[in-house]
């Protein structure tokens, strides 16, 4: 299939979104943001990891390969790492991986990192919002993705 | 050169009469142009050793078929091989200690044809930067080599051509793992690609699974590829891998500063550590 | 084989108004390993509890997921749960579809799709879920004070008031300090020595306290619980064990050098007492200054000792001991302005001191009997000039932070000069004041009106002109150049960390910060901890802070120590790294990025090319691992992974989710 | 009966529009069998192409069937077996020589293997005669010719201008009835080539036979890379590993290419490893090549085609190998 044909986007296509989140900081702040109630789209799924330096890029070209439009990786703040200095670890992996990603052709819309912490429940469903909005914009993900 | 193979085998002849080493790796004569690794145990075998322009191969990798050995290992190390050297040691997988370099200074390799080999191209070490011993003058130095060139092209390009070139690119990739085998900075005991029970990689050979092969090696050795082109020269289909590995060394300079992998022993690969002032993106 | 039980929980209608929970009990009965699902209305009330246990022993399910809410409110408990149904409490996995499903979303059918999906995933995680078993390691019920300072005697006090033993390790040959230098304290003005001396005493007598001054820690080993330490006891060449403290031997030795102890200002001899209540109430000598040690003519002391105590022979001696609790009370220095301030004379000029001279000074038992006189000449300053932030913020001169007590103490300075000497003037210059304490900012007004006259700007340069000092500056507030002619100038300098801090919290394997204070394990939630388990920090080692900051910290560290060390053993979390030494090559690159120095490398027999040998493997350390993973990245072939979130775990996840 | 070769594309295009033929081309960079019709050149030089034809009878990912599991129970299970006609056009007398070899592995012996024959039984092969050899081309030395090969369904010889063809088996003969529009009943005369490396075999299976225990495995094992580019290059070598896909309750059983030089090859699932190095994998190959198939099946598992030996990173090369032996064996 040529890039091309790939991107015609289905009828009723929805895009699939993982999101691997810190569970003190971000997982605290998505459950702060369920407390009150507040609405983001249904696209997001949620992986717990204790630290985002567990998250290993790896796990995002899976994600990419399996047919995921949009990865997240979320964690504490610089300095509030539950962890002391997991988060710096990760952000220079993911700086790095995702210039990589950029250089094969990934977009780096569909792999983001954020810091949210667990009272921002707003950032959270704001970022949420964000990264749907800005998937949806892309079409679905055709690039590093199996074959089935 | 002549002059430096003749003095070559001369030290050779000396450490191994002397019992300071016990063996040498260096190059010998193979089938054509070939010049394959040998491994020299007697000082009357050192007229095998040959050095020439066609003396290609890096040699750093074989001491890690002699972890534990009896004895030192001479080694013969161009400025890429004293770095693949210097990582091998800096991972703790070669003992400094059981090790002789004997340093050549080097002004770059040639194919059958003739042709300056393009991993020599953008050498940035022509002399050894670690070493025991030297032999013959230290070369100049390219200066500054443009080995971001082709990186900086391609970074110019619309994610669809980006992902369609590296498409093609991974299509042709066999899975014969020859870019590993030979890397100085893979030297796991047990490779991603080989763990089938945790499943990293499938053992599929298509685009997508040697895309993901491809760009997890190059982002496992990002903070420690030497820059040899070991992998670029061995790939039987002639794949541009180091344009992988150079994007990554150009972007771990540009964000976390300057750094050369196994130039200095004292310097940590960057990703195994942090600064509190590194780039803010993510907020 | 894989038999797992996934239960829906309806939360009342928390969950069951936005998502079809029959319809996920549905799709689970069709994932992969899954035998047996249910729904239930609350699933965390005792009969939801109990549904589940009667289904683990009906369907014999070795695997248990609950889709409920965040597993962040009731993991704890049914893992419980799950426990007391006699499954391994780790074999649980919780899909969160409550908070990140339910009350998010509105659309109940895509609401419901989602839950699917996160039950799916958890059913693949949990199919990879082994058993983890906590494991304890006892505790030994002692703790180590490192520093003899009012932040390390609080912290033994406390620790020791509580019930259990304490050493406590001072490098002088007293404990007390820099409190007991001090004159008056802020804003109070109560007399320093007369509120410390007698806790000092106190802790001295203490039955649970071992003081251990003249002492320096060498080496720290071992981990939370567990510590051992050794401790050098530097030789004092006097047999405290006899030596009555009478003070004669003091009044007799001919060799006199510059007290440390009064800042330069004053002479002690070789055998001396730091200062006159110094507890122990014993003379060490300094065998850098004691001419017999350094010439072997002398021996005065000796021969003059009513009881013999005098030993020329003693030698430095080391003692280890076991440890369940550190808490580092380090302390400060002030920053060495002499090198950083030319402008100021750089230390040529004997009327420029320091606050912490000015102290000793004012202090009744000080080299000038509590008198403020003028270094050069001895006569009395008729005009003081303060100058704060020596150091201070001024990431120029010295460093970026603010030393915190330094704005109280010149305004009791200030206070003391215009009080002490009828009719003296009393500047300060100044670039903020910050007094936000308890009747911190009253006190500052009481100077203000006392007389002292504040001028806000830096002062740029200071040069004498006959018996006077002139000082340059600005005034920032009326825009305009000042110059004072003072007799007397005070550098209120900052707090820098204490030298002897670094090695120590090396040893440790404690961090510190840019400008090495040390490192808290969080900043406002653990601000006593440090990410090295079973070591706390009090005072000012962690950062500048005045006295009542300071006593509140190491009362803060002592509770931690004391709600460590009561329990008999330490249970480990069982999520944490593990090393599979067959994969691991021995690079060490996950010990470089482990926050808290729970890897080390060991030795791993193996065989090699037909050789038996012994190779380096990584080891991760139990009591010392917090299961933060990030390690697992560090390492390429994945030879370090993280039990409870194992990479083939995340992995079925995503495939899981890509479904 | 001869062709002109400017009528080849029409020949090729005729063909395939029954069956996918394969060419020796260029195609990206890749010098492989590709599909006529894909954008690249046809390649009949004196190199072969570097990629071996094996990948069309013997995929290097081949999928073997499909199940889907409920719960606990596999519930429905469908064997894949793809096959359309192919033809292998171009093959030159050593590749030809390998079909022969992976023949009596996947067929013979009481043992078929269904997936390779009925992409044998779809497969027509012609071969074409080299008229230069590559310095590192040694066929005739192994049993084989730059000439051609008998077992071609159709033999073409290289005349200049144009192709002499030979139909010898019925299914060639079937093919070549539908180029007639295309042929000539003219006959020319045929150059014959040999190779320029030679290696002398004689006797070689038989002292190999005694040398498992010679400490010339351990010399000459020393560089090897343990890269898979000889194996995956080799017309005829023929390991393969199966494995699974998962998708959620969807799985997909599918074989590949394995490599007897990768040291996980042979390690078993407790860890342990019966070639645990360089020298006992480097054994093995070479003595599966010149000895062990020998016996077996009485032909050379090595045809002498040169991949490896120009390929081979380290030059670990079979022919010199051989040449060691020689020595070896005269005077032990």
């Amino acid at each position: 299939m040529s890039l091309e044909e790939q991107k015609q986007v289905p009828e009723n296509w929805e895009p699939t979104i993982l999101a691997f989140c810190c569970n003190w900081c971000t997982y605290a702040g998505a459950d702060l943001a369920g407390l009150n109630r507040m609405k983001y789209p249904e696209n997001v799924r949620i992986l717990r990891v204790p630290c985002s330096s567990r998250v290993n890029p790896q796990f995002i070209l899976r994600a990419f390969q399996k047919g995921v439009d949009g990865v997240l990786v979320a964690g504490c703040h610089p300095g509030d790492c539950h962890y002391v200095s997991g988060n710096y670890f990760t952000r220079r992996r993911f700086l790095l991986m995702q210039r990589f990603l950029e250089y094969n052709g990934i977009d780096p819309r569909r792999f983001q990192a954020r810091w949210i912490s667990g009272a921002e429940a707003g950032k959270f469903r704001d970022t949420m919002l964000q990264l749907c909005e800005e998937i949806k914009e892309l079409g679905p993900n055709r690039k590093l993705r199996e074959v089935k | 050169m002549s002059q430096m193979q003749e003095e070559l085998r001369q030290k050779a002849k000396e450490l191994l009469e002397k019992g300071e080493v016990r063996y040498i790796i260096g190059w010998g004569k193979g089938r054509f142009h070939h010049r394959p690794p040998i491994f020299i145990y007697q000082a009357e075998d050192v007229d095998k050793l040959v050095w020439d322009e066609y003396c290609v191969a890096n040699l750093g990798k074989y001491l890690l078929d002699d972890k534990f050995p009896e004895g030192k290992i001479g080694i013969c190390v161009r400025g890429c091989d004293s770095r693949a050297v210097v990582r091998l040691v800096q991972d703790k997988q070669v003992k400094r200690e059981d090790v002789c370099l004997i340093g050549l200074p080097c002004t770059g390799k040639v194919d059958q044809e003739g042709r300056e080999l393009v991993k020599c191209r953008d050498c940035m070490h022509r002399n050894p930067p670690v070493y025991d011993i030297v032999l013959g003058e230290p070369v100049e130095e390219k200066g500054n080599p443009d080995r971001f060139k082709r990186v900086e092209e391609l970074e110019k390009l619309s994610s669809d051509e980006k992902y369609e070139y590296w498409s093609n690119v991974f299509d042709k990739c066999i899975r014969c793992y020859a870019c590993r085998n030979v890397c100085p900075a893979c030297n796991c005991r047990e490779c991603f690609v080989d763990q089938y029970r945790v499943g990293w990689q499938g053992k599929q050979k298509n685009c997508m699974q040697n895309q993901i092969f491809g760009l997890t090696r190059a982002y496992h050795i990002a903070d420690r590829c030497i820059e040899c082109g070991e992998c670029e020269r061995v790939c039987p289909v002639g794949l541009p891998l180091m344009e992988l590995n150079r994007k990554l060394i150009k972007d771990l300079n540009s964000l976390f500063g300057p750094y050369e992998a196994g130039v200095n022993p004292d310097v940590k690969p960057p990703l195994g550590e942090y600064r509190l002032e590194d780039p803010e993106e993510y907020m | 084989m894989r038999r797992i039980g996934v239960f829906v929980c309806h939360c009342g209608s928390n969950i069951a108004a936005t998502v079809d929970v029959e319809k996920v009990v549905e799709a689970a009965k069709t994932f992969p390993g899954v035998v047996y699902a249910a729904d239930n209305k609350y699933t965390c009330s005792e009969p939801g509890q109990e549904a589940i246990k009667k289904a683990i022993a009906e369907h014999n399910l070795n695997r248990v997921v609950i889709c409920s809410c965040s597993p962040r409110m009731h993991e704890a408990t049914f893992r419980k749960t799950i426990a007391d149904a006699g499954l391994n409490p780790y074999l649980l996995e919780i899909a969160n579809i409550r908070e990140q499903v339910s009350w998010v979303h509105t659309d109940k059918e895509k609401a419901t799709e989602k839950a699917i999906d996160l039950a799916r995933i958890a059913a693949a995680k949990a199919a990879k879920d082994e058993e983890l078993f906590t494991s304890t390691i006892p505790i030994e019920k002692r703790a180590l004070v490192i520093g003899g300072g009012i932040a390390g005697m609080q912290a033994a006090l406390d620790i020791a008031d509580a019930g259990l033993q304490v050493t406590l390790v001072e490098k002088e040959s007293s404990i007390g300090g820099k409190m007991v230098m001090l004159d008056k304290t802020f804003p109070t003005l109560d007399c320093s020595a007369c509120i410390s001396t007698p806790k000092m005493v106190t802790l001295s007598q203490h039955p649970n306290i071992e003081l251990m001054t003249y002492s320096e820690v060498t080496h720290v080993g071992g981990y939370i619980g567990n510590f051992e330490v050794t401790i050098k006891q530097k030789a004092k060449f006097v047999n405290h064990d006899i030596c009555t403290g009478c003070g004669l031997c003091e009044t007799k030795c001919p060799a006199k050098v510059t007290s440390e102890f009064d800042q330069g200002l004053g002479k002690r001899p070789a055998i001396h007492k730091l200062f006159a209540q110094a507890v122990p109430n014993k003379p060490v000598i300094d065998k850098n200054s004691c001419l017999k040690l350094t010439t072997g003519k002398c021996g005065i002391c000796s021969k003059i000792c009513p009881v013999g105590c005098i030993d020329y022979e003693d030698k430095d001696k080391e003692v280890t001991k076991k440890f369940g609790a550190i808490v580092l009370a380090t302390g400060y220095e002030l920053i060495d302005w002499t090198k950083l301030y030319g402008e100021y004379g750089g230390g040529r000029y004997d009327n420029i001191i320091t606050g912490l001279q000015f102290e000793r000074m004012v202090n009744a038992s000080g080299p000038t009997d509590g008198k403020i006189v003028r270094p050069s000449d001895g006569k009395t300053p008729k005009s003081v000039l303060f100058i704060k932030c020596v150091g201070s913020r001024d990431v120029n001169k010295g460093k970026s932070y603010c030393s915190r007590a330094c704005c109280m103490y010149t305004a009791k300075h200030a206070h003391q000069v215009l009080e002490k000497i009828p009719g003296a003037k009393a500047y300060v210059s100044y670039m903020d004041v910050r007094t936000p304490g308890k009747g911190y900012d009253e006190f500052y007004m009481r100077t203000l009106e006392d007389g002292a006259v504040y001028v806000r700007g830096r002062i740029s340069k200071i040069y004498p002109e006959g018996e006077k000092l002139i000082s340059l500056g600005e005034d920032t507030l009326s825009n305009s150049n000042v110059t004072l002619e003072t007799d007397l100038v005070v550098l209120e300098t900052a707090m820098v960390p204490n030298p002897s801090a670094e090695k120590t919290a090396a040893m440790i394997g404690v961090g510190r910060d840019k400008d090495g204070w040390l490192q808290e394990a969080h900043p406002k939630l653990r601000p006593v901890e440090t990410n090295t388990g079973g070591v706390f920090l009090a005072g000012t080692c962690q950062g500048p802070k005045d006295i009542p900051d300071t006593v509140a910290q190491a009362s803060a560290a002592a509770a931690k120590v004391i709600g460590l060390l009561y329990k008999d053993e330490l249970e480990t979390n069982p999520m944490i790294s593990k090393v599979d030494p067959q994969k691991c090559a021995g690079c060490g690159f996950c010990i470089e990025v482990c926050p808290y120095g729970a890897i080390e490398l060991v030795d791993f027999p193996d065989r090699y090319q037909g050789k038996k040998i012994m190779r380096k493997v990584a080891q991760v350390n139990g009591g010392l691992c917090q299961g933060c993973g990030a390690c697992t990245v560090s390492c390429k072939p994945g030879a370090i992974d993280l039990l409870g979130f194992t990479n083939l775990q995340i992995l079925e996840e995503v495939d899981a989710l890509c479904r | 009966m001869q062709f002109k070769k400017s009528d080849l594309p029409k020949i090729l295009d005729s063909m395939a529009k029954e069956a996918t033929v394969l060419a020796p081309m260029k195609v990206k960079g890749n010098s492989k069998f590709a599909p006529w019709g894909t954008e690249g050149e046809l390649d009949f030089g004196a190199q072969n192409v570097l990629l071996p034809p094996k990948d069309c009878l013997f995929p290097q990912t081949e999928k073997m069937y499909r199940f889907e599991t409920d719960g606990l129970k596999v519930n429905d299970f469908e064997v894949i077996n793809e096959s359309r006609p192919t033809v292998l056009f171009g093959l030159k007398g050593c590749d030809m020589q390998s079909i022969l070899c992976m023949d009596d592995v996947f067929l013979t012996k009481g043992y078929v293997d269904d997936f390779y024959k009925k992409k044998r039984d779809d497969l027509l092969t012609v071969c074409i005669n080299c008229t230069t050899v590559a310095k590192e081309c040694f066929c005739d030395s192994m049993g084989g010719s730059p000439n051609g090969h008998a077992a071609a369904d159709i033999q073409l010889y290289d005349l200049g201008e144009s192709y002499q063809v030979k139909a010898q088996t019925e299914k060639g003969q079937k093919a070549v009835d539908s180029w007639q529009q295309y042929c000539n009943k003219d006959e020319g005369e045929i150059k014959e080539i040999a190779c320029e490396l030679k290696v002398d075999m004689d006797g070689v299976p038989e002292k190999l036979a005694g040398m498992f225990e010679h400490p010339i495995w351990e010399e000459i094992s020393r560089k090897c890379v343990g890269c898979g580019i000889c194996t995956f290059l080799c017309p005829t070598c023929y390991c393969f590993d199966i494995d699974t896909t998962k998708d959620g309750a969807e799985g997909t059983k599918f074989r590949c290419w394995d490599s007897c030089m990768f040291s996980e090859y042979t390690r078993m699932a407790g860890g342990h490893n019966p070639r645990p190095s360089k020298k006992e994998r480097v054994r093995n190959r070479f003595l599966h090549k010149l000895e062990y198939f020998k016996e077996r099946y009485d032909k050379n598992l090595c045809v002498g085609c040169g991949r490896c030996v120009a390929k081979c990173p380290v030059n670990l090369d079979i022919t010199s190998f051989i040449d060691q032996v020689k020595e070896v064996a005269s005077h032990e």
